[in-house]
């Protein structure tokens, strides 16, 4: 075995997971916060991704991104008020159902306000070459690292792992999982529960904006463009098997199924072509059946 | 928008004769079901008689439709270049407007043996897709056949978050040519800026879907000396009859003057036909579907403005196409050959 | 004060008791009043005519309707009654299309007969995690499943015919009628869906039914009811796939050909819609859901073609928009949907001029 | 001498170091209406869950008409006639009283296959379950969904559904807590009927001191999960021991 | 100034059950008052209609007015009244499952500062040992009595000035009831809290509070003062098992409950 393949495999495989392990944080942080899984977090990378490109046609790539952020957040935080909080304490299908609903508008609305087809980033005009954040790209002994990869470790894993830390060391970690189980007991006990929730979601929108917009290749070229979707559905079978309702659960499981993609697309897909598409819905499957609370996830209470 | 231009012009010149050419616009949204629903729809509302040229979309939906087809004996062509539907004795009135994969695929092969000969290396990526797998055993059989090498095979799905992986097994098999098949710029780009990124010295080719300045765009740099397949002229090749027809119309109209994509092209070159087919129809006195299969056959030499080379069908399809090279600098694809027949290898 | 009394007791009575009914035998029937009954048998006797009355392509919609009011009532036993979310009914549909069309012709009945059987077994092991899963893991679990079996479809060649799917010959025939005519599919779909409808009704307010609601509302004292929780989860599974194949059967025989695209996750979104717009609850809101959302693009598409063609590029963009919007609205509007807007016109003129 | 219905020995069992249950032995008979007492925390509701077979003792026996129960599904035991009542509401809050109550009905009337529905069978399961309904003073309600009605009807419904179902036992967890005095004095009026005509064998779980001494022919009083007095009610009140540990000083 | 002032409130659900028809109370500053009644009297509306949680159970104020230390606050939002400072310990029980007793505590504390948080938690668990040995157990695995005791050292620290309880004493064992009792009254004797107390069991809550309201079928329908209530017949007989009524075991047979007049 070619051990510095292996090697270059297994690092592009986390810089991937990276952005998995951000998006899946957001996403759980939601679930977290709300019980609602977000089934149109694929269309908030999308919108985020788009934000991205649209503020790149006027600045710096890098500043664009940073300047997409709030529009995000702020986003996340009109989702939340017009189409979440009106079914709060609703059953879980139909909240499943209205966010659904969400993807369904999210997705047409983005069709027609940016157009059916892909985005290259800053450039308004076919004429155009695309931006570009500064090439970090490296090569050592074999192993090459291209620079998103290297980008994509360096802003987002770092943002995942602050989000862990910041639910487990502030007061609104305990305040968000209050919240998430009850919203009358935690009115009643004098808990700003609008706020809390309105915040998960925002930041939930914010990181899908990092993730979709890396995924969409802001640091190399390409850009936003409808097939995003596709590639935010890998949000799912991360989140399960990280847990589901465990953000850190979450962050590992992202790093893991990049690793694993990678190392699928290396070694099985000349065997089975199309599995590597597969195997994440299958560990899906396994985990549920074998271990339902996922790496890191929460048992349930069952008592009378 | 190309079928409306198309439509105008042919309305402006007084329709065909002397009645107005109509289109009948129904979306689908790229579902079999719809479509079928959507088929049977305008099949209905439209007295079958009049109705002498179906559109289509996917290979999918033409298959669905098919049988339907082939009882009306209603004329079809599809944005579709799959080699089952080119076949005649299956599908007596389905039209190619262009070449098949194969065709397309081959026209590559024939570069390749141009530019390096027997034991040239080839690397074959394509989406596991029905369009992606479509001529890949052709390129198989006939690259055995002209004694290349495939070196390597990459199933990919329609698109990809990291092209790492891919460019990983490039580097192991070192080959000179990679052939692309079966995406729509979803993952051209992100290939070979990683490949570039990465050293990988290899030509790139694409085929028709390829073709798009997009590619650049998104690209960059990378992207030149990539080799494509197209068989209509570019939007910017104001030396076509045709770029000339379409600018002038959309001047007239006073529709915006900027680039406009492949598809345009060929939807407009596919529209341009079927109109002087039915304006060959009329004039025999034979607006009718078997009128229109005949008029279709029997064009002959006509050329569409440039836009093809002619329409001698060889078994339904049209199989020459040219082959360009990505030009970066200039923003543009330069053809590298005139037509050439994908078919003979 | 025992006035008061009374009158909130009538309260109850007239909001949950519709009519007090002489009889338990009348209270459990079908349509208990004559006027139900003639209703009842006008509605069949409609359906029968209709194929007499309308052309093709009208018809062509309705069986699509058919086939999405049996799809959408499977998952109904699922969701509104057992409570067991499913993002995978579009799989069964599919796992129904590719069996019965290896049995088309004459045998057209029984091939969609298979294919029920066929897809309710998968549907048994689908069940299984669901047994040790609820709520969202179980909405993922199906997610997952859906997209498994799309895998598959495009995979086993020689069962699906891969990403190329299957074709039904153009002349096929059942019992000498044309099986390319819209109008017998639709007596096709109508023979199987009529005495679904019932049964599953039925079920619903039976046995079944009440094992599946106790389920869903709280499974641990299901189990101390004496409700056998294995038993009733994977029959409810199990029954929504029959549905679900047997939808599938039809739309195969309806389109002419099956092909992966017709089973994806939109589908079975779509299924999941029928069910949440008809209003969870009833089999009646089955049947409105599927009629609801099977028209909104052919309205969109009639409204978009009155603008002219240049609007008909944007609508399939505009298409989800509208599918959307409408979900959200029922949602937050009218969370039991059709069935609950009826009720809620009904109640308002019952209780007219008084609401409390 | 009644005959032995149900046989506790000797259960053990505990969650991470919490002690619920510690050697607990006891046995009710035939006719009994046997109360379980304790301060909060003692292992009563942890008691009937080993009984209903919800929790798995770490160690000892439930004989169930001279049968052991090891292994056996709560549902199968329900089907033997183990009914229950729980602490904190666990009615199907979206199903009317009436299907409620008819779901603990089959169990007394016998089901059918629950695929193919049988009418007849359909309508004795109704009438059984009106009976109840009626004899509770619940017909008012039979349509109204369980969810919406007021505590105290909510937890009416419980028995009824739970009587239905004709247990030869009932296990009630705190059937009384919340309800007014009068209230408590029917519940136990119905209990007593129910006791009486349908030879319903009951352990009650209860804090209501009064109630319990009133209503019971034997007590069983926990703390920590050990049994520390067992025996008439009359007895309760002057064991030191239990004053300390549940009466406090009121006692 | 920590009162409450209801007038006339009518409360309905669904926008057709109307719970509460027209109830009047008031409890002083300082003062607490017991409510009383049977099953779907409307107590718990009461409550919840107090401190703004009426929404949440799909019911709305009606009519009638609720004055909180001198504001109006019938439809204000769960938040603005917790911030006037009353704190309401609904039904049910409802604590958080998935917190550990001492995160459930935390969550409760949010707006102190933790020198004070502490302080108080650790009174709390003085009064109550079995939460302190049971702290790191998340919520949903206590027995109905500890969720009932941690429901209490919750409302504790959110240091209200106003406390709504309802039913503290459910499922709670003789001697335990006795110490949430002397806690509730150590707490109004030391801090000036005004209490509103829901409660069946009516000789504990008559031994702590001054003024009793019994209500019926959404109304008020007795209120005076604890000496006047216990000197009640129908109060003796329905809620303090008087001398009319015989024990559990002869209780007459149905008896249908005598309408207050
Ligand atoms: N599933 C469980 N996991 C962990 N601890 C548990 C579990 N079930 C019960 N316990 C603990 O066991 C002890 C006994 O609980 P149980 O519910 O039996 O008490 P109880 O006697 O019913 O009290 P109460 O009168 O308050 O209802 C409690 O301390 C409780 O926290
Ligand atoms: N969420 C709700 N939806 C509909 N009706 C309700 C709801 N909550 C309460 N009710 C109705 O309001 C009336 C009063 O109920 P409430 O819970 O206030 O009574 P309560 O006095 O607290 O009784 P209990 O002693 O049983 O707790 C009852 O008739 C009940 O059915
Ligand atoms: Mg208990
Ligand atoms: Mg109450």
């Amino acid at each position: 075995m070619d051990f510095a393949l292996v090697i270059q495999t297994a690092l592009n495989g986390l810089a991937n997971g990276a952005l998995y392990a951000v998006i899946a944080a957001g996403f759980v942080l939601v679930y977290r916060a709300t019980s609602v899984v977000n089934f149109a977090i694929a269309e908030f990378m999308l919108i985020g991704a788009y934000l991205t490109y649209t503020m790149s046609l006027f600045f710096p790539l890098l500043l664009a991104i940073l300047l997409a952020l709030p529009l995000a957040f702020l986003f996340g935080v009109l989702v939340e008020r017009g189409f979440v909080r009106p079914l709060l304490g609703r059953n879980v299908v139909a909240v499943i159902m209205a966010t659904i609903g969400l993807a369904s508008t999210l997705d047409g609305t983005a069709l027609i306000l940016w157009g059916p087809d892909q985005k290259a980033m800053g450039a308004a005009d076919v004429a155009q070459l695309p931006k570009e954040v500064p090439n970090l790209a490296f090569s050592l002994g074999g192993v090459f690292l291209s620079s998103k990869a290297v980008w994509s470790l360096l802003l987002a894993l770092p943002l995942a792992l602050l989000l862990v830390g910041g639910l487990k060391y502030s007061r609104y970690g305990v305040l968000l999982r209050a919240v998430s189980e009850s919203e009358t007991a935690a009115l009643a006990m004098g808990i700003n529960a609008p706020r809390v929730v309105a915040i998960a979601w925002g930041i939930s929108a914010v990181m899908a904006t990092v993730g979709g917009a890396f995924l969409a290749g802001a640091a190399g070229g390409g850009g936003p463009g409808h097939h995003l979707v596709l590639l935010g559905l890998i949000v799912f079978p991360v989140a399960i098997l990280g847990g589901f309702d465990s953000v850190p659960g979450a962050v590992v499981a992202g790093l893991l199924i990049g690793l694993i993609e990678a190392f699928s697309q290396l070694y099985l897909e000349s065997l089975l072509p199309g599995i590597t598409q597969a195997i994440p819905f299958l560990i899906v499957l396994l985990v549920l059946l074998f271990r339902p609370y996922g790496l890191l996830g929460q048992h349930r209470i069952e008592r009378v | 928008d190309a079928f409306r231009d198309a439509a105008d012009r042919i309305n402006d010149a007084g329709g065909i004769g002397g009645r107005r050419f109509e289109l009948v616009v129904e979306d689908d949204g790229y579902d079999v079901a719809r479509g079928t629903a959507v088929f049977n729809r305008i099949v209905q509302r439209e007295s079958p008689e009049e109705l002498v040229f179906v559109y289509g979309n996917s290979t999918g939906l033409s298959k669905a439709l098919a049988p339907e087809i082939t009882r009306l004996r209603l004329p079809y062509t599809a944005t579709s270049f799959s080699n089952e539907l080119a076949d005649p004795q299956t599908y007596p009135t389905i039209f190619v407007f262009g070449p098949t994969y194969n065709d397309m695929a081959g026209a590559l092969l024939q570069q390749i043996r141009r530019q390096r000969g027997r034991g040239a290396k080839i690397f074959l990526c394509y989406s596991n897709s029905e369009f992606g797998r479509d001529p890949i055993p052709f390129i198989k059989e006939q690259s055995a056949r002209l004694g290349f090498q495939i070196v390597g095979e990459e199933v990919t799905p329609l698109a990809i978050a990291d092209a790492t992986p891919i460019v990983t097994k490039l580097r192991q098999a070192q080959p000179d040519f990679v052939i692309l098949q079966g995406y729509v710029l979803t993952v051209e780009p992100i290939l070979v800026r990683a490949a570039r990124e990465q050293g990988i010295r290899a030509t790139f080719m694409g085929t028709y879907y390829s073709a798009e300045l997009a590619l650049m765009q998104r690209a960059g740099a990378a992207a030149d000396g990539f080799i494509v397949t197209y068989h209509n002229a570019y939007y910017y090749d104001t030396t076509v009859p045709a770029v000339e027809q379409i600018r002038a119309l959309r001047r007239a109209k006073g529709r915006d003057l900027s680039y406009r994509t492949t598809y345009y092209m060929g939807s407009w070159m596919a529209m341009d036909v079927i109109a002087e087919a039915m304006r060959r129809a009329a004039a025999a006195g034979k607006l009718t579907r078997p009128g229109m299969i005949e008029a279709l056959e029997g064009l002959g030499d006509y050329n569409a403005g440039g836009q093809a080379r002619n329409m001698r069908w060889v078994s339904r399809r049209l199989p020459f196409t040219k082959l360009w090279r990505a030009n970066v600098r200039d923003g543009r694809f330069d053809a590298i050959t005139d037509w050439v027949d994908g078919s003979k290898l | 004060m025992y006035r008061l009394s009374q009158s909130l007791t009538d309260a109850f009575s007239r909001r949950f008791s519709r009519t007090v009914r002489e009889d338990y035998r009348q209270d459990e029937a079908y349509a208990s009043t004559p006027q139900g009954r003639f209703w009842l048998a006008v509605a069949i006797v409609g359906l029968l005519l209709l194929p007499l009355l309308l052309p093709q392509y009208p018809m062509f919609v309705a069986t699509q309707i058919l086939v999405a009011a049996l799809a959408g009532l499977g998952l109904h036993l699922l969701v509104g009654g057992a409570g067991q979310i499913s993002l995978g009914q579009a799989a069964f549909v599919g796992i129904g299309a590719y069996t019965s069309s290896h049995l088309s012709g004459d045998l057209a009945p029984l091939g969609i007969l298979a294919g029920g059987l066929v897809a309710a077994l998968i549907g048994v092991v689908l069940g299984i995690p669901s047994l040790r899963i609820k709520g969202a893991y179980l909405a993922i679990a199906t997610l997952a499943f859906q997209f498994l079996a799309d895998y598959i479809f495009k995979r086993w060649t020689d069962f699906t015919g891969g990403v190329a799917g299957r074709k039904l010959p153009a002349e096929g025939t059942m019992l000498g009628l044309s099986l390319a005519d819209d109008r017998v599919i639709f007596y096709l779909g109508l023979f199987f869906a009529i005495p679904m409808f019932f049964y599953a009704k039925r079920l619903l307010s039976t046995r079944a039914g009440r094992a599946w609601f106790a389920v869903r509302d709280n499974d641990l004292s299901a189990q101390l009811s004496g409700v056998d929780l294995v038993r009733s989860k994977l029959t409810a599974f199990a029954l929504s796939a029959f549905y679900g194949g047997i939808a599938g059967g039809i739309l195969m025989h309806l389109i002419g050909a099956v092909t992966p695209e017709n089973f994806v996750l939109s589908f079975s979104i779509q299924y999941l819609a029928i069910v949440i717009v008809g209003g969870a609850g009833t089999v009646l809101g089955a049947v409105l859901g599927a009629f609801f959302i099977v028209l909104i693009p052919e309205v969109l598409s009639v409204i978009a073609g009155a603008f002219g063609p240049q609007y008909v590029a944007q609508l399939s963009a505009w298409r989800s928009v509208a599918f959307g919007v409408l979900i959200l609205l029922f949602l937050i509007l009218e969370p039991r949907g059709l069935v609950g807007l009826w009720g809620r016109i009904r109640d308002y003129f019952r209780t007219w001029p008084l609401p409390y | 001498m009644a005959r032995v219905l149900l046989e506790a020995q000797d259960l053990h069992l505990s969650f991470r170091g919490v002690k619920a249950l510690v050697g607990v032995r006891f046995s009710v008979s035939e006719g009994d209406l046997f109360a379980v007492i304790g301060p909060n925390g003692a292992g009563k509701t942890s008691l009937l869950n080993v009984l209903s077979g919800l929790y798995r003792p770490q160690q000892g026996r439930v004989v169930f008409l001279g049968e052991d129960l090891a292994g056996q599904s709560p549902q199968a035991r329900v089907r033997k006639g183990l009914g229950r009542t729980f602490q904190n509401l666990e009615l199907f809050r979206g199903m009317t009283v009436l299907d409620n109550v008819k779901l603990g009905a089959e169990l007394a009337v016998g089901g059918y296959t629950d695929l193919a529905p049988k009418a007849v069978q359909e309508w004795k399961i109704r009438r059984h379950a009106e009976e109840v309904l009626d004899y509770l003073h619940l017909s008012p309600y039979r349509h109204a969904p369980a969810g919406a009605l007021p505590y105290g009807l909510q937890k009416r419904v419980e028995v009824a559904r739970a009587l239905a179902g004709r247990p030869k036992l009932l296990l009630l967890d705190e059937p009384m807590a919340g309800l007014s005095l009068e209230e408590k004095q029917d519940l136990a009026r119905f209990l007593l009927d129910a006791r009486r005509e349908w030879g319903v064998t009951l352990v009650l779980v209860e804090h209501d001191l009064k109630a319990v001494l009133e209503l019971s022919t034997g007590v069983l009083v926990m703390s920590y999960g050990e049994v520390l007095y067992q025996g008439a009610p009359a007895g309760v009140r002057e064991n030191p021991r239990v004053a300390e540990a549940y009466l406090g000083r009121s006692a | 100034m920590a009162e409450i002032n209801v007038e006339n409130l009518k409360v309905v659900y669904r926008g057709v059950i109307l719970a509460l028809q027209g109830v009047s109370l008031r409890a002083g500053a300082g003062e607490a008052i017991a409510l009383l009644g049977p099953n779907g009297a409307g107590k718990s509306t009461l409550v919840r209609a107090l401190s703004g949680l009426l929404p949440q159970y799909d019911g709305r104020v009606l009519d009638g007015k609720i004055v909180v230390n001198g504001q109006e606050a019938n439809h204000l939002p769960a938040l603005k009244v917790a911030e006037l400072g009353l704190t309401a310990i609904l039904e049910g029980r409802p604590i958080f499952r998935y917190l550990t007793v001492l995160e459930n505590l935390r969550a409760a504390a949010h707006k102190l500062t933790p020198q004070r948080q502490k302080e108080i938690t650790d009174e709390i668990f003085t009064r109550f040992p079995r939460l302190y040995e049971r702290r790191f157990e998340q919520g949903g695995y206590l027995s109905g009595g500890e969720q009932q005791m941690l429901l209490l050292g919750m409302a504790l620290l959110t240091e209200p000035r106003i406390l709504v309880v309802d039913e503290p004493s459910l499922g709670l064992s003789p001697k335990l009831t006795e110490e949430v009792m002397r806690v509730l009254n150590e707490l109004r004797r030391d801090k000036g809290l005004t209490l509103v107390l829901v409660e069946q069991n009516a000789r504990a809550a008559f031994a702590i509070v001054e003024r009793v309201y019994v209500m019926e079928q959404g109304r008020v329908v007795f209120e005076g003062t604890a000496q006047e209530a216990q000197a009640d017949a129908d109060v003796m007989e329905f809620y303090l098992g008087g001398a009319v009524a015989g024990g559990f075991a002869e209780a007459k047979r149905y008896r249908r409950r005598k309408r207050w007049v």
